[in-house]
């Protein structure tokens, strides 16, 4: 039991990671319908430039910070030069052009970035942190702040700001959020650009502890994906419990079953709590009206 | 008729692919190395300063004016590190391109997939892979350059032997490199009376590996052994510091690159690996023979791409295991080059001194893995 | 003879009562239509009868037969069939496949067979279009069965709604609405539409807003207001009902 | 035989292409490739086009097939035809239990737990090395023979995978066009309608479900065989994927897009291969071009077009 101690901080520390990037899904999500398969390479871009700006002399906040910028100007242009132009596309063939772009995005770091790997220094200190038995590393503790604050963001920012509300509205009905005067075109920008922003600094916060490459964001965006769905897709508390849940399930499976088949683990669970919740815990079931 | 017109659009298409892979005139005298490595993807440290050493010696050898007077024609595909793109792309090699020689196969799932078509094609393959089941038992057509995963794990347990531990965790990953380490590991153990305590594993896109070493930390081994490559062993050596477990740690040979002891920083120090003499060539005796040709190529190397790995080194060895062959041969036919490259004999490579015979196609022995340490953030040869 | 019958059915949404005590009998080979204020639970009722849900208490008899909680394709199988007041035209298909889909109940090809099409899977093709076109032809559709359903306008496709009912040949039909949405002369075609269904064997049961054609073309009555049984009885007794025009015209 | 006219072009071409092509290496290689891709992205098609039911996990029941060929054939020296047919009735167990539970989620969720059981199958076959041989897969495969006639080259595997094929090609197309295709579209235009029809919509996609995986499976012990070689990255989620992939650019629904978006993501790599280390970028950049500019999938999309273009001539003239 000495050891539980430990198996629960490692899949708290695990489950956060998940957790912020299932957040960056929420927003393009609530705003279309749409899961993003590119969010893992908002992860990774976001992380790798501010690996190449430092590397270039700048100082570690204003490289993080640029790097944040570059990555929602990505975003943007994602929007822009890809969503935009596919105005009669399905929610299935939107989701095929951000598979495009994810491929796309990941050939692009290949060629800018190369292929190492490459590892931020931790915000504060890498001393660990003793809790009993177990312990933690302050970056850890820097993930899990980071998480809090974005999930409580993203509540505000859709429960309580004009321009949330108005994101939300677009994806009930678009015609009818149109007619009431919101501008759907740039609503969906803004998810985009949010959503990168959202990456990036996810992205800024794992690299120090899990390290970064061209590739990296895809195992992210898949765990971003599945912590999205657990929890309920869209709802950014969710988002949190689902990637907290997963990365428990895992290190306590690894710890107590088998750490070979941990993700085969987490998957079940997965699927017995959609057998159970068909829309994940905190999603809420639509009912069709007839 | 809706479907008439279904079908001119698929024509359409078919036929512009048949146009373009038609009209490959070969050169009789041009000796055509073809290769195919895992230059992106999850082996692509492997694979990338291979083809970086392959393209910068056969531009040098042409340029000095190829072998004989035969010039090499070098044809390259990335396989991503897939098993079932290597198959492809050997096939491509073989039926298209019409190769003569085949270098690459970067990791142990890609050569073991292709053994049975270069065999049947009697096309020499020289692998770059690691595990033993390459060759052993032995292929008519196929041989390689760089130690075995079996080596690694003998050269471990003589160390552990040496230092009177007697009981040692495994972590691996779950990448073919891994897992054949693991199984040589777990096999060999006995012989040198070594108790395998924990066999805990990992994923190779793992962010956190704290779980399987608590379970370790909770048994009563003497040593940890990790098997892996890419960012996992980095991330298992902070997790072993972070947990404050202070036994000593063995790494395999595919960590044996800077970039382990960039990623791990201070975590890295006191882990000892085996691994070829090309990372710590300064520090040979002036008396060992290797250390000449060491030297050159790391010189070569860093000055056209940064710092080197014996990964690229492997291909050093395959490619001039295949220019002294032809020399020899004095010819590009096949079947000759395959039986020169079988009598290779006293070749000083970076991996070692090559040895080969009609029952060995890899020609190494232990001593060619020296064992290492990592200190200060450098590379300390022991032995 | 009596085709449906409703024993004190209830449905509650969270503390709403949508239906409470409801119970009537639908005789055979009549119009019987159902109206009600908005939000008296007339779409509701169609819901719990065709089981997309389930009551909270009560039963319901068709064909003699209970029917309680029944999946609704063993409804349909029974012989009962509907449109829907939210159109659920299949927008995928063309207008004859939709109706096609109706002919489901009535043609047996299953998957397998499908595949390797028989040559009975083939004879059985052409009598389903055939069925098919004589239901598209009863409804005035057939100049568009090759179109995409997609493409037709809200009238036609209320109408291929109903075409697609009728082809299942049911018992019972139930119309939501049918005429919502609808011009004057559309109305009046679908007046004569519902009539002539009802002619030809098949028991409807309608829920309607437009009162000058419920009035027109029912043989019974029944006012829903909050859910519960308000009147029911021939439209010219129902019309002179003081609580039917009280809740119409409110207090 | 009109309905069939279109098919009929499409199967002479297939196997025509070998008889005038010979050694052609994009015929007799990536035909081989081509054709297990087009199989899997029209067995795939039937589920996800013709009911609306994604699933991210289709390369289980293709990984499943091989590894039960592979498996049966090595370690217990079963008949090649015979451990395919345990391979597919194993297969037809699993997927039928799993597909009732599975198939009640929708949408996001759906694609969630498919991609979760193909996740499941992939793990398993890495892990259990003593079985699966782990990473490094298995080799050596004993060769096929049909009625006597070992299918031991190139040629005579296109005309086995090209036969498969073109069977898979004819099911669908004799399905959509058939009670059952219809009882599929209705589900996936409206369940409720569907139901109200009487159709049994959990049993109609509990059966195409099933239907999809047996054909992904036969595939799959043919694909091992043909490769004389299984490993598991051949079967992972990316390929699960990239089968999705084939069937939206294609244009979802349609047959024929699905052999088209087959056709062209398996071709595209052979040819971007001139490109290396830009490889990447232009796949994911063509992939994303055309769904923007035809959303509705290459064929789909052309065909639209070249009707329209038809009318227009024929009510100008």
């Amino acid at each position: 039991m000495d050891q539980l101690l430990q198996f629960l901080i490692s899949g708290l520390t695990v489950g956060s990671i998940y957790a912020l990037v299932a957040l960056g899904f929420s927003i393009i999500y609530n705003a279309s319908d749409v899961v993003n398969f590119a969010q893992g390479e908002f992860v990774m871009i976001g992380a790798m430039s501010a690996i190449f700006l430092m590397k270039a002399g700048l100082s570690y906040p204003l490289a993080a910070l640029l790097a944040i910028a570059i990555t929602a100007g990505v975003g943007l242009a994602l929007e822009k030069f890809a969503i935009e132009p596919a105005k009669n596309a399905t929610v299935v063939s939107t989701i095929i052009i951000t598979i495009g772009a994810s491929i796309f995005l990941r050939g692009a770091a290949l060629l800018i970035w190369g292929k190492e790997i490459y590892g931020l220094p931790p915000f504060t200190s890498n001393n660990p942190i003793k809790i009993g038995n177990a312990t933690i590393l302050p970056q850890n503790l820097w993930v899990m702040l980071g998480t809090a604050v974005t999930v409580l963001a993203v509540k505000y920012f859709f429960d309580r700001t004009k321009m949330g509300k108005a994101i939300l509205a677009c994806s009930y009905n678009k015609k009818a959020a149109y007619l009431v005067g919101i501008n759907v075109k740039k609503m969906l920008l803004v998810a985009y650009g949010l959503s990168a922003a959202l990456g990036a600094a996810a992205g800024l916060l794992v690299t120090p502890i899990t390290f970064m490459s061209y590739g990296a964001g895809v195992m992210l965006g898949l765990k971003g994906f599945c912590a999205a769905i657990l929890g309920g897709m869209g709802n950014s508390m969710g988002a949190v419990l689902g990637g907290i849940l997963l990365g428990i399930v895992e290190t306590v499976g690894a710890g107590f079953i088998s750490s070979g088949y941990k993700d085969a683990i987490a998957f079940f669970v997965i699927l017995l709590v959609l057998f159970i919740k068909p829309s994940g815990i905190l999603g809420k079931g639509e009912a069709e009206r007839v | 008729m809706r479907f008439l017109k279904n079908i001119v659009t698929l024509l359409a298409a078919f036929s512009l692919v048949l146009l373009s892979g038609t009209g490959m005139v070969q050169a009789k005298d041009t000796l055509k190395i073809g290769s195919f490595l895992a230059v992106t993807g999850p082996a692509s440290f492997l694979g990338d300063p291979e083809l970086k050493t392959l393209q910068m010696y056969i531009e040098e050898i042409n340029a000095k004016g190829g072998i004989n007077g035969h010039k090499i024609e070098f044809v390259h595909y990335d396989t991503k590190g897939k098993a079932k793109e290597a198959k492809n792309f050997v096939n491509r090699l073989i039926k298209k391109d019409k190769v003569d020689v085949i270098i690459g196969g970067t990791t142990s799932g890609n050569s073991l997939a292709v053994i049975d078509i270069v065999e049947k094609a009697k096309v020499p393959f020289i692998s770059l892979a690691g595990s033993i089941k390459i060759v052993e038992p032995v292929k008519k057509w196929v041989f390689k350059t760089p130690h075995t995963d079996k080596m690694a794990a003998e050269k471990i347990f003589a160390d552990m032997k040496k230092r009177g531990i007697k009981k040692a965790a495994l972590i691996t990953g779950n990448g073919g490199f891994d897992k054949s380490g693991r199984a040589q590991c777990l096999a060999l153990a006995p012989k040198y009376g070594i108790e395998i305590v924990a066999d805990e594993k990992y994923g190779n896109a793992d962010t956190d590996m704290t779980t399987q070493l608590t379970k370790i930390r909770a048994t009563d081994a003497q040593a940890i052994i990790n098997f892996g490559f890419g960012k996992a062993p980095a991330i298992v050596a902070k997790n072993i510091k972070q947990l404050g477990i202070k036994l000593p740690v063995y790494e395999s040979h595919g960590v044996a690159s800077k970039k382990f002891i960039e990623l791990a920083g201070d975590a890295a120090n006191g882990i000892r690996l085996p691994a070829a003499a090309l990372i710590v060539a300064d520090q040979l005796s002036d008396k060992d023979p290797q250390k000449k040709v060491l030297l050159a190529y790391k010189k070569k190397y860093e000055a056209k791409y940064g710092p080197v790995s014996t990964f690229g080194g492997h291909a050093y060895d395959a490619l001039f295991i295949t220019v002294e062959a032809v020399k020899r041969a004095g010819t590009i036919d096949r079947a000759k080059i395959r039986d020169e490259i079988e009598k290779t004999h006293g070749f000083v490579g970076t991996g070692g001194i090559f040895n080969m015979s009609p029952t060995d196609h890899l020609g190494l022995n232990l001593d060619a893995f020296k064992m290492i340490e990592i200190q200060n953030g450098n590379w300390k040869l022991l032995y | 003879m009596t085709l449906l019958k409703v024993k004190n059915l209830e449905k509650q949404f969270g503390g709403l009562k949508a239906i409470s005590d409801l119970s009537f009998s639908v005789p055979e080979n009549i119009i019987f239509s159902i109206i009600g204020p908005n939000g008296a639970g007339k779409t509701t009722l169609f819901n719990l009868l065709t089981s997309i849900y389930k009551p909270s208490t009560g039963s319901i008899f068709f064909k003699d037969k209970e029917i309680t909680g029944l999946p609704p394709f063993k409804i349909a199988r029974l012989g009962m069939s509907r449109t829907f007041q939210n159109l659920q035209v299949f927008l995928n298909m063309s207008t004859i496949e939709n109706v096609m889909v109706g002919c489901h109940l009535r043609s047996k090809a299953g998957l397998l067979a499908s595949a390797i099409r028989l040559p009975s899977v083939i004879r059985e093709e052409k009598e389903v279009r055939r069925m098919a076109e004589e239901a598209l032809h009863f409804c005035g559709l057939s100049e568009y069965k090759d179109r995409p359903a997609a493409g037709l306008p809200y009238g036609l496709l209320k109408k291929l709604e109903v075409a697609r009912s009728l082809a299942s040949r049911p018992k019972l039909l139930l119309m939501d609405e049918p005429a919502a949405g609808l011009n004057d002369t559309e109305t009046r075609e679908l007046c004569q539409l519902i009539k002539r269904i009802c002619e030809s064997g098949i028991t409807v049961l309608l829920v309607e807003h437009n009162m000058t054609l419920v009035m027109e073309i029912s043989q019974r009555v029944l006012v829903l207001n909050y859910g519960r049984l308000l009147a029911e009885g021939p439209p010219e007794q129902i019309q002179k009902n003081p609580d039917v025009i009280a809740a119409y015209l409110g207090e | 035989m009109k309905r069939l006219s279109g098919f009929a072009i499409f199967a002479a071409v297939c196997l025509l292409l070998p008889v005038i092509f010979p050694d052609n290496y994009y015929v007799t290689v990536v035909g081989l490739t081509i054709f297990v891709n087009v199989t899997l992205a029209v067995s795939l098609n039937l589920l996800m086009g013709y009911a609306g039911q994604i699933s991210l996990g289709h390369a289980a029941f293709f990984g499943l097939g091989a590894y039960s060929s592979a498996i049966l054939t090595i370690k217990y020296g079963l008949n090649p035809w015979l451990a395919m047919i345990f391979g597919a009735a194993l297969v037809l167990c699993l997927s039928y239990v799993l597909s009732r539970p599975i198939l009640r989620l929708k949408g996001h969720y759906l694609a969630m737990a498919t991609l979760g059981l193909g996740i499941i199958v992939h793990i398993f076959f890495v892990q259990a090395d003593e079985l699966t041989g782990g990473p490094d897969g298995i080799s050596g495969l004993p060769t096929l023979s049909l009625f006597g006639v070992p299918i031991d080259s190139d040629i005579k595997w296109y005309f086995v995978l090209c036969s498969y094929m073109l069977l898979s090609v004819l099911f669908s197309l004799n399905i959509a066009d058939s009670r059952a295709g219809r009882a599929l579209s209705a589900v996936h235009g409206s369940e409720i309608a569907a139901q109200m029809m009487g159709i049994d919509t959990a049993k109609v996609k509990s059966y195409i479900f099933v239907f999809s995986a047996l054909m992904a499976t036969i595939a799959g012990s043919l694909f091992a065989h043909q490769q004389d070689f299984v490993s598991p990255e051949s079967f992972s989620f990316f390929f699960s994927i990239e089968l999705v992939t084939m069937v939206v650019l294609g244009g979802l629904g349609s047959t024929f897009g699905a052999v088209m978006g087959a056709f062209i993501l398996s071709i595209l790599p052979e040819v971007l291969i001139v490109f290396e280390d830009f490889e990447v970028l232009i796949f994911g950049l063509i992939l994303m071009v055309i769904m923007i500019f035809l959303p509705e999938g290459l064929f789909v999309s052309l065909k639209n077009r070249a009707a329209i273009m038809l009318s227009k001539r024929e009510s100008g003239s």
